[in-house]
């Protein structure tokens, strides 16, 4: 089982780093990346957990291929879709962060209080 | 005091992952469980749909809706950004005194841009019976869109005709699904024959709806990057 | 010995991405945050392939190390490229 | 299988929009009312059928437990003809009231807002659900920021950093879900779920609540809303209110009730809802801009729903949905005359609209009628979903419940004492300036007193909802009932 606890602490360590670097840092920007550090830590968990140790990638060819010894190939489906969303929702997000940056002159997000309680 | 009280949020929502994911069976229980639906696509998927890349199969038509949902959130992405960056003045292009590319880089650009298109169409079409697949094959055809962007300013990407491509991909997509419901049975089945497994011509609508995928992929993030770098502030 | 070997290369991978990741949260300029999380993409595309998984492993490397870069650095062109304090 | 129709005919006239737009510009903004009058006529042609039995759609060919496939049943037909009723008013709304900005793209994103909220209802799969979760969030996110000022673009930042984390907890909490059991059916997972104790299981709740909750803006996790909602162009509020708060109570209670079950959780939830109740009331009390005040008393409302639903019996979550439905009604109605109120006086604090009532009668009026129902007086619609959820509180005679009704009564007093403040701004206070008051346009006072007409007609036969009601709670609270369906 050390094959999957590495990548147990690869997934979730990206995304602690991930969440971490959303909640303590000021730069908008900043607080992008780590948002796309987080969901690439939870594409690899998604990966992990269809994963089989010493099967092979569900694709069948001409001479190889017993689908007995193949991974999960759903999760790998999910991923896909969920690679797609994070980069809508990323260039959205880029689009906002320029736009908020002509109306204040400034990226921290301390300093960007329009709207109060 | 905020990293203190963020440290130990995340302290907490990581000790809770690592339990959790050490206690559950990933992976291991699903080798001798044949009515799963993973294990199912592997058995029968091949027979069924003749794609060869099972997560193909997977992707286009058993799971099909979802990668319409996904398709519909990029279209949303590109025409959010046109929205948000909508601005009430008709403004004029963005006359910068940026230097031009060298001409090393420009000869580059152009030469390169057919490879690069031509390549990322070669992965979408052989979706069902490779690696890659709409999404790949689409974002390398945006990749070639943004080296032309790089390179070779005085070109202009033709919105218009993007758009209509964008739109005409999108509308086949779900006319497909819709053939599927009348000539089948639901929505987005498979009603074309399988033909040779391991050819190019195989696979029934799934080629076709990958292609149209690999469209309207392309089109949609090279708009994206379009309108992120021709926004002008 | 060859199990062994690909261990170790997928804890290294592992342990590089991970560092790419703290980098990515740490430094100052933006821009070489940016290169920094595309790393960690790259690796994570490597990773993708060793897990036997080459559909996702093609769609990480061309939209999380290419494409998102590519948006990441443009934005940051249009903005300011200096995390300010 | 028609049940499909009312997915894909908004999403392939989103998709056809850039085509209709070459042939004219002015076709986007009746494309949203000609979907919605479709989805508005399905769902009522299906409800009666779906009533008997819950009808499965299959997608792409396989059977329930291995492909996708739509639930239509009593729940999720009626709410998606609720969207589709508040969805019709609010395009026909906004065909007159969205004059700037670009406005095909506007509609495109309007129309798939819906087409999301409507998938989200029908889904029976948790990744699918999923899917078209992020459709309605990230339309959302766009829409809060179309008017590009300062606090849209602001809010909308705010907005699309929560969802995005609560998104990506939602995808944890389905990673953990399926490496426990392999599969992504709702009803899959239900059967298993039983047989498994296990604190992943718990985890994996916990994830999903808090994602869904984001959207639902339980307590914890509605920092966005009063932004988002009060900077938001006005038809965007009243969807927000009205169908995308909706759509995150109704994954939260999917969750709780038919994928896990379990009743220990309910209570902390209960808990949560009345705390959220309290906290958007008072928030809510305390405000002097009209357009915030409604969307902290959204929250408000959002806490009693919550409430009413981990009550946990059928009356209790019959209840709830009584108060969903006159809640999406009211407060489309409020922040849509509140919209022409704000844009005709020019200011959204509360003062600038003194004795605007004698000068906009139709308008006001309507708000009035909207608020009363709001705070529960009788001939109207909100009076029976309240009286509803105190009786289902008080079946079980605990003790328990009868100080969570009081305090219940208590945000009622306060949301009666604001409400009434704006009824008194509106009407009996002297306008303080002249300012010529150009005539509200019909596209407006049409929808919205169509609006009106319904509050008032099932305020006074609530009747006519209550076996809808009962089947759709049970729809919900009736884990083995959905399992037998779905998988046959």
């Amino acid at each position: 089982m050390f094959h999957q606890s590495t990548y147990f602490v690869g997934c979730v360590g990206l995304m602690i780093v991930g969440l971490y670097t959303m909640l303590t840092k000021k730069n908008l920007i900043k607080v992008i990346i780590g948002l796309s550090l987080f969901e690439t830590g939870i594409y690899l968990l998604l990966v992990v957990v269809g994963y089989i140790q010493g099967a092979t990638a569900p694709i069948f060819s001409r001479t190889t291929g017993s689908p007995a010894e193949m991974v999960d190939p759903t999760p790998q489906a999910l991923v896909l879709t969920a690679i797609v969303i994070g980069v809508a929702v990323l260039a959205l997000a880029l689009s906002l962060t320029i736009r908020l940056h002509e109306h204040y002159g400034t990226l921290n997000l301390r300093k960007i209080r329009g709207l109060k309680w | 005091m905020r990293i203190l009280i963020s440290c130990v949020l995340l302290v907490i929502l990581s000790l809770g992952l690592v339990f959790a994911l050490e206690q559950a069976p990933f992976g291991s229980n699903q080798i001798d469980n044949a009515d799963k639906p993973g294990r199912f696509y592997l058995n029968q998927g091949m027979e069924k749909t003749g794609a060869a890349n099972v997560v193909t199969s997977v992707v286009v038509t058993y799971r099909g809706f979802d990668t319409l949902g996904e398709v519909t959130i990029l279209f949303i992405a590109a025409i959010g950004l046109g929205a948000v960056f909508h601005s009430r003045k008709k403004v004029k292009r963005y006359e910068k005194e940026k230097q031009s590319a060298s001409l090393i880089l420009q000869t580059g650009c152009r030469f390169l841009f057919p490879l690069i298109v031509l390549f990322g169409t070669y992965v979408f079409i052989h979706g069902h019976l490779s690696p890659g697949g709409g999404f790949q094959g689409g974002v390398i055809i945006a990749s070639a869109f943004l080296l032309l962007f790089l390179g070779c300013e005085e070109k202009k990407i033709p919105m218009k005709s993007m758009n209509t491509v964008e739109s005409l991909a999108g509308i086949i997509f779900v006319g497909i699904g819709l053939a599927g419901l009348y000539w089948g049975e639901s929505f987005l089945e498979n009603f074309l024959p399988r033909g040779m497994d391991y050819m190019l011509l195989s696979g029934g609508v799934i080629p076709i709806i990958y292609i149209a995928i690999g469209f309207k992929v392309g089109a949609e993030l090279a708009g994206i990057v379009a309108g992120l770098i021709e926004r002008n502030p | 010995m060859e199990e062994s070997l690909e261990q170790i290369l997928e804890l290294s991978l592992t342990l590089l991405m991970l560092g790419g990741a703290v980098c990515a949260c740490v430094f100052k300029d933006l821009l070489n945050a940016v290169i920094a999380a595309a790393f960690v993409s790259l690796m994570a595309a490597i990773l993708f392939y060793f897990l036997q998984a080459p559909d996702v492993a093609m769609a990480e490397a061309s939209i999380g190390a290419a494409l998102t870069t590519a948006i990441f650095v443009i934005a940051i062109k249009k903005t300011k490229r200096v995390e300010e304090e | 299988m028609v049940a499909v129709l009312l997915i894909i005919v908004p999403l392939g006239l989103a998709f056809a929009m850039p085509l209709f737009n070459f042939v004219s510009k002015r076709i986007a903004a009746y494309l949203p009312i000609a979907a919605m009058v479709c989805n508005l006529i399905l769902s009522i042609l299906l409800l009666p059928s779906v009533m008997e039995n819950t009808r499965i759609v299959i997608l792409g060919g396989l059977p329930p437990p291995l492909g996708i496939h739509l639930v239509a049943g009593p729940l999720g037909v009626g709410l998606s003809g609720l969207i589709s009723l508040v969805g019709l008013a609010v395009s026909i709304y906004a065909w007159g009231y969205i004059k700037q900005g670009a406005q095909d793209k506007y509609h495109a994103l309007y129309l798939l807002l819906l087409s999301g909220a409507t998938g989200a209802v029908l889904t029976g799969d948790l990744f699918n659900l999923f899917v078209f979760y992020e459709i309605l969030c990230i339309s959302s996110y766009a829409l809060v920021a179309y008017l590009g000022d300062r606090n849209g673009v602001e809010s909308a930042v705010k907005y699309l950093i929560q969802g995005s984390v609560g998104s990506g907890l939602i995808l944890v909490g389905i990673a953990i879900l399926y490496g426990m059991f392999g599969t992504l059916n709702m009803a899959q997972i239900a059967i298993h779920i039983d047989n498994v104790d296990s604190p992943a299981l718990f985890l994996a709740l916990v994830l999903l609540v808090t994602g869904f909750g984001v959207e639902a803006a339980i307590f914890p996790l509605n920092a966005w809303l009063p932004d988002a909602h009060s900077s938001a162009p006005s038809s965007i509020s009243a969807i927000l209110s009205g169908i995308a708060i909706k759509v995150g109570i109704y994954a939260v209670a999917r969750v709780l009730f038919t994928i896990f079950g379990v009743a220990v959780v309910f209570q902390y939830v209960l808990l949560l809802g009345l705390a959220t109740l309290l906290i958007g009331e008072i928030c809510a009390f305390s405000q002097d801009n009209i357009k915030r005040m409604l969307a902290y008393s959204s929250v408000g409302q959002v806490g009693l729903i919550v409430f009413a639903m981990c009550i946990a019996t059928p009356d209790g979550v019959g209840a709830g949905l009584l108060q969903l439905v006159s809640h999406a009604l009211s407060k489309a109605v409020l922040f849509l005359g509140v919209g022409y109120l704000v844009a005709r006086s020019g200011s959204m604090s509360l003062s600038s609209l003194n004795g605007i009532g004698k000068r906009m009668p139709v308008v006001c009026f309507a708000c009035v009628v909207a608020a009363f129902s709001l705070v529960g007086l009788p001939p109207f619609v909100g009076f029976a979903g309240k009286f509803l959820i105190v009786r289902a509180a008080l079946a079980g005679k605990s003790i328990f419940f009868t100080v969570l009704i009081g305090i219940v009564f208590l945000a009622t007093v306060v949301e009666g004492a604001y409400f009434f403040r704006m009824v008194q701004t509106l009407y009996f206070k002297d306008a303080k300036r002249q300012i010529e008051y150009k005539k509200v346009p019909a596209s407006a006072s049409i929808p919205i007193m169509a609006l009106v007409v319904f509050i008032v007609a099932l305020g006074v036969y609530p009747d006519v909802l209550l076996p809808y009601l009962k089947s759709a709670a049970a729809d919900l609270l009736n884990k083995a009932g959905y399992i037998k369906e779905v998988l046959g």
